[in-house]
This record gives structure tokens, C-alpha cells and sequence, in this order.
């Protein structure tokens, strides 16, 4: 019955790759790099975990017909992360409380992390890339 | 320790940090093997580029430390053909004049970075905000 | 009306903005005698850079607007020379490879875009903001 | 006796010129590029004002010691101002309060301004360069 269990947070084992992006999609390119360098890994058979701090929040947001062509092509680029077996997605429970965001819908995969759940992401990971 | 840098920040006082910490880490007998520029941190290796008097001239420093330490300089190909640094190879393929990546510095794909994550102990990286 | 426009934002939404404001501009018969381009904005006029697929050459549009609509397309020179962007005396000078400006651009001196203010009727600023 | 009193903002001939500067000291080189602007300027007989707004007061801020060269390096062109008859520099008010710089020395020159006289500021001069 235990194996049955759907994974939690904690239970989870940690990934080996964590990238971090706390930038919001425009007025950089920090953010495409983050995903750039995701689609690259999953490439060398190191899919790795990501994690949208901060600001990156905003990279969840839904995509505006009107909007700036880099931001569209971010959510498409998006969406396309399970395609690379990309799908542990974490996103930072506080910053969606301080931009309003709680109901914002999210990707399939994500799950939203408290402070604790940020730290144990972070401490139990082999390697971080942050953006 | 065996150490690698994400270098992400554009030549200013983060890509000095980055500088400062590859030659501390050096000097205190530490491996660094590769240091890997991505978004605008490939403009760290824009060989064109003239330092005003009076500033350091970011790119040759990097070169020296990385010929004095077997320290390998790799530049994010697509970060940096878009921004213009091309290498002698890209500046063919697209008629442009070149190169304009600096002596030194290398370009490569986003695969070394994943690479470096995988082979070093820890990877640093020296993003704007430092 | 007699314009200008002051360009600070790098190739991005702020700088295809001011491209869309010019090309508007003289589409209904206004006058544009210049384009000054300063901190960032010069890099606009980074003639090595390559557009990713699928992304529009801006400094090709911009030449092409220059050309078509007699528009004088400056990059500030302090700014453009310690980005790497040089023009054929600039190289010589500073012994790099070159021209790396794009075809249509210029390099001037900030006194180019005080003469705009007060030659101009209205001059507008594209910054990172928009 | 009138012509004794000492100008007000809202009572001095409004600039030719006014450059108006919004970016913090660090981070980009925007702040350097209006001051170097307003030199070139005032070295073609046009000396401008200077409006210091929002994030762009924090480049009033004392310049530290161990403080990045760049930063120092501001603080210099800064205090060479007035030596380049660029005398009329005007502090945005309620960014020095929302930063908590209202006791911060400013330059002699400054004049601290609230909206109202920002208003004036650019309504009355016959060109601006926004940073």
C-alpha cells in the first residue's frame, strides 16, 4: 500500500540537476536561457528539476495574443518541456501570494512550494544552476 | 576542489567577481576547468571591444589567467552569434567579418555546460546581481 | 513634424518599438533626420550579430529604413566602442578586426544628439521600459 | 526688493534642456549615459537640469569606500557638475521618502521637488532626454 502512495515534495527524490530562474520573461533574456539550458540537459539524459523563484513566476503567466513575440515563444517553449521529460516543475508559493497570482492556472507538472520545500529542493539536489 | 563557473553577467562588477574568484580559487591550488559564458556573460569575450582608459580590459585578463592555468573559456553559441561574437568558423559560415571572439575564448554549445555540471565538484555561477 | 529619436534599449520589444515609430513616421509624411543610438542601444547596430532563426536582422530593417527615407542612423561613440562595435577607422586605430558596425550606421560623438535636441521638433527616447 | 528674493522652482525661467534620470547607479550603465550626456551638453553651451527620479536618486547616495569602481567613479562625475555650469539639479521628493534619504546630504545645487513641481519641471522645458 505504501508504494502506492503518491509521491510528495518530501518524498520525492531529490534531483540531481536543479535549475533556478527568478527572472521575469521580458526586459532580459535570462529566462529563455534558463529553459534553453533545460532543453539541453534533458538532451544529455539529465532532465533536470526547475524551480521559478522570484520574479520567474511571471514566466507562468498566461500568453497574451498581443504580447511581445519573445514572450509568446517562451510559453510555447513551455509547454513543450514534458515533451523532454521535464516534468518536475516547482514554483514558489510566496512570490504567486505577492504578485496575486494563487489562481493563476499552472503547468500540469507543477507543484507549489513553501520556504521549507524551496530549501529542501536546494539542499538535497547534487547540482544548481541559477538565473 | 574541483571547480566550474556559470558566468551570466555582462562585463561589469559581477564578471570582475567571477575574475576575482577563478584567480583566488587558483592561487589556493584549487582545479578550475572550465569557465562557461552564457547569455549576456558572452560579452566578457567580445574581442572587438575597446575598455575605456582607466578600466581593465575584461577579456585579456580572462585570457591570461586561462593560459596560465589551463582554464578552458567557452562561450554559449547561440548567446553569442546572436550578440555578434563570432569565431572564425561562424563569421565564414554567415560572411561576416571576423573574428570577433578574443583570443582565448572558445564557443561551444549549451551540451558543455551540462557536461561541466556533471563532471565538476561545484559550479558556481556569478549571475547580474552577482 | 521634424523628429528624432533617442534609442537606449538593446535589440528587444523597446528597440523594434522605435523601428515600428519610425517607419510609422514617415509613412505619414513626417520628417526623421535622425536616430541616435546611446548605451545599449547601440547595440542595434552590431553588423557580426545573427539573428536567430525566425527573428527579424534589425539592423538590416534599420539600414533599410535609413536608406530608403534619408535617416542618419548614429551609434554614440564612447558607448560603442568598449561594446566591440567599430567602424572601419575605429579597427585601424584600436588594431581589431572591422568594421563590426552593421552597414548604414554611423559612430559620432554625444555632441550629435545635443545638435538633434535643439534641431528637432520633438525628439522621443525608446528606453528598456519602452 | 523683489528681485532680491531668492528663486523658487516654480518661479525660475524653465530649462532648455532637462535630462531626466531614473536609473540606480548599478546595474546598467544608464546612469552614466545621462552624465555624460549633460557634459557633452554643457560643453555645447546647452547646460541642462537634471531631474533625479525614483530609482535614479539612489545615485545621490554617499559613495563608500569599498564601493565598486564604477560607483565611485559616478560619485566624481557627480561632484564635477557645477564646475560645467550644470547647476540646476532637481530631487524627486517622494522617492527620497520612499528609499528613507530624506536626511541624505544632496549636492548644493539640489533642489528636492514633489510631484507638482516635477510636473512644472516638464511641461516647462522645450526638450527632454528621458534615462
Amino acid at each position: 500500500m505504501a508504494s502506492d502512495t503518491p509521491k510528495a515534495s518530501g518524498q520525492a527524490e531529490p534531483p540531481r540537476l536543479l535549475l533556478v530562474t527568478r527572472s521575469p520573461p521580458y526586459g532580459s533574456s535570462l529566462a529563455r536561457s534558463a529553459l534553453d539550458t533545460a532543453l539541453a540537459a534533458a538532451a544529455f539524459d539529465m532532465a533536470p528539476a526547475l524551480l521559478f523563484l522570484d520574479h520567474g513566476v511571471l514566466q507562468l503567466l498566461p500568453q497574451q495574443e498581443g504580447a511581445a513575440s519573445e514572450t509568446r515563444s517562451h510559453g510555447k517553449v513551455l509547454d513543450s518541456l514534458p515533451l523532454y521529460d521535464i516534468d518536475r516543475i516547482y514554483v514558489d508559493a510566496a512570490a504567486l501570494l505577492h504578485f496575486g497570482l494563487q489562481d493563476m492556472p499552472l503547468p500540469a507538472a507543477a507543484e507549489v512550494v513553501d520556504s521549507t520545500g524551496i530549501r529542501a529542493l536546494l539542499e538535497g539536489c547534487d547540482h544548481i544552476l541559477s538565473f | 576542489m574541483n571547480y566550474a563557473l556559470l558566468v551570466l553577467a555582462p562585463p561589469g562588477s559581477a564578471s570582475r567577481a567571477a575574475l576575482g574568484f577563478a584567480r583566488a580559487a587558483c592561487a589556493r591550488g584549487h582545479q578550475l576547468e572550465r569557465v562557461f559564458f552564457l547569455d549576456r556573460g558572452v560579452e566578457n569575450g567580445m574581442g572587438t571591444a575597446v575598455a575605456p582608459q582607466g578600466e581593465r580590459d575584461l577579456p585579456a585578463q580572462w585570457a591570461q589567467l586561462a593560459s596560465e592555468q589551463g582554464v578552458e573559456l567557452v562561450l554559449c553559441i547561440s548567446s553569442a552569434i546572436r550578440r555578434g561574437l563570432l569565431d572564425a568558423t561562424e563569421a565564414q559560415r554567415h560572411e561576416k567579418v571576423g573574428p570577433t571572439v578574443a583570443p582565448g575564448f572558445t564557443i561551444g554549445g549549451l551540451g558543455l555546460l551540462v557536461e561541466t555540471c556533471t563532471d565538476c565538484e561545484r559550479l558556481l555561477t556569478f549571475g547580474e546581481g552577482c
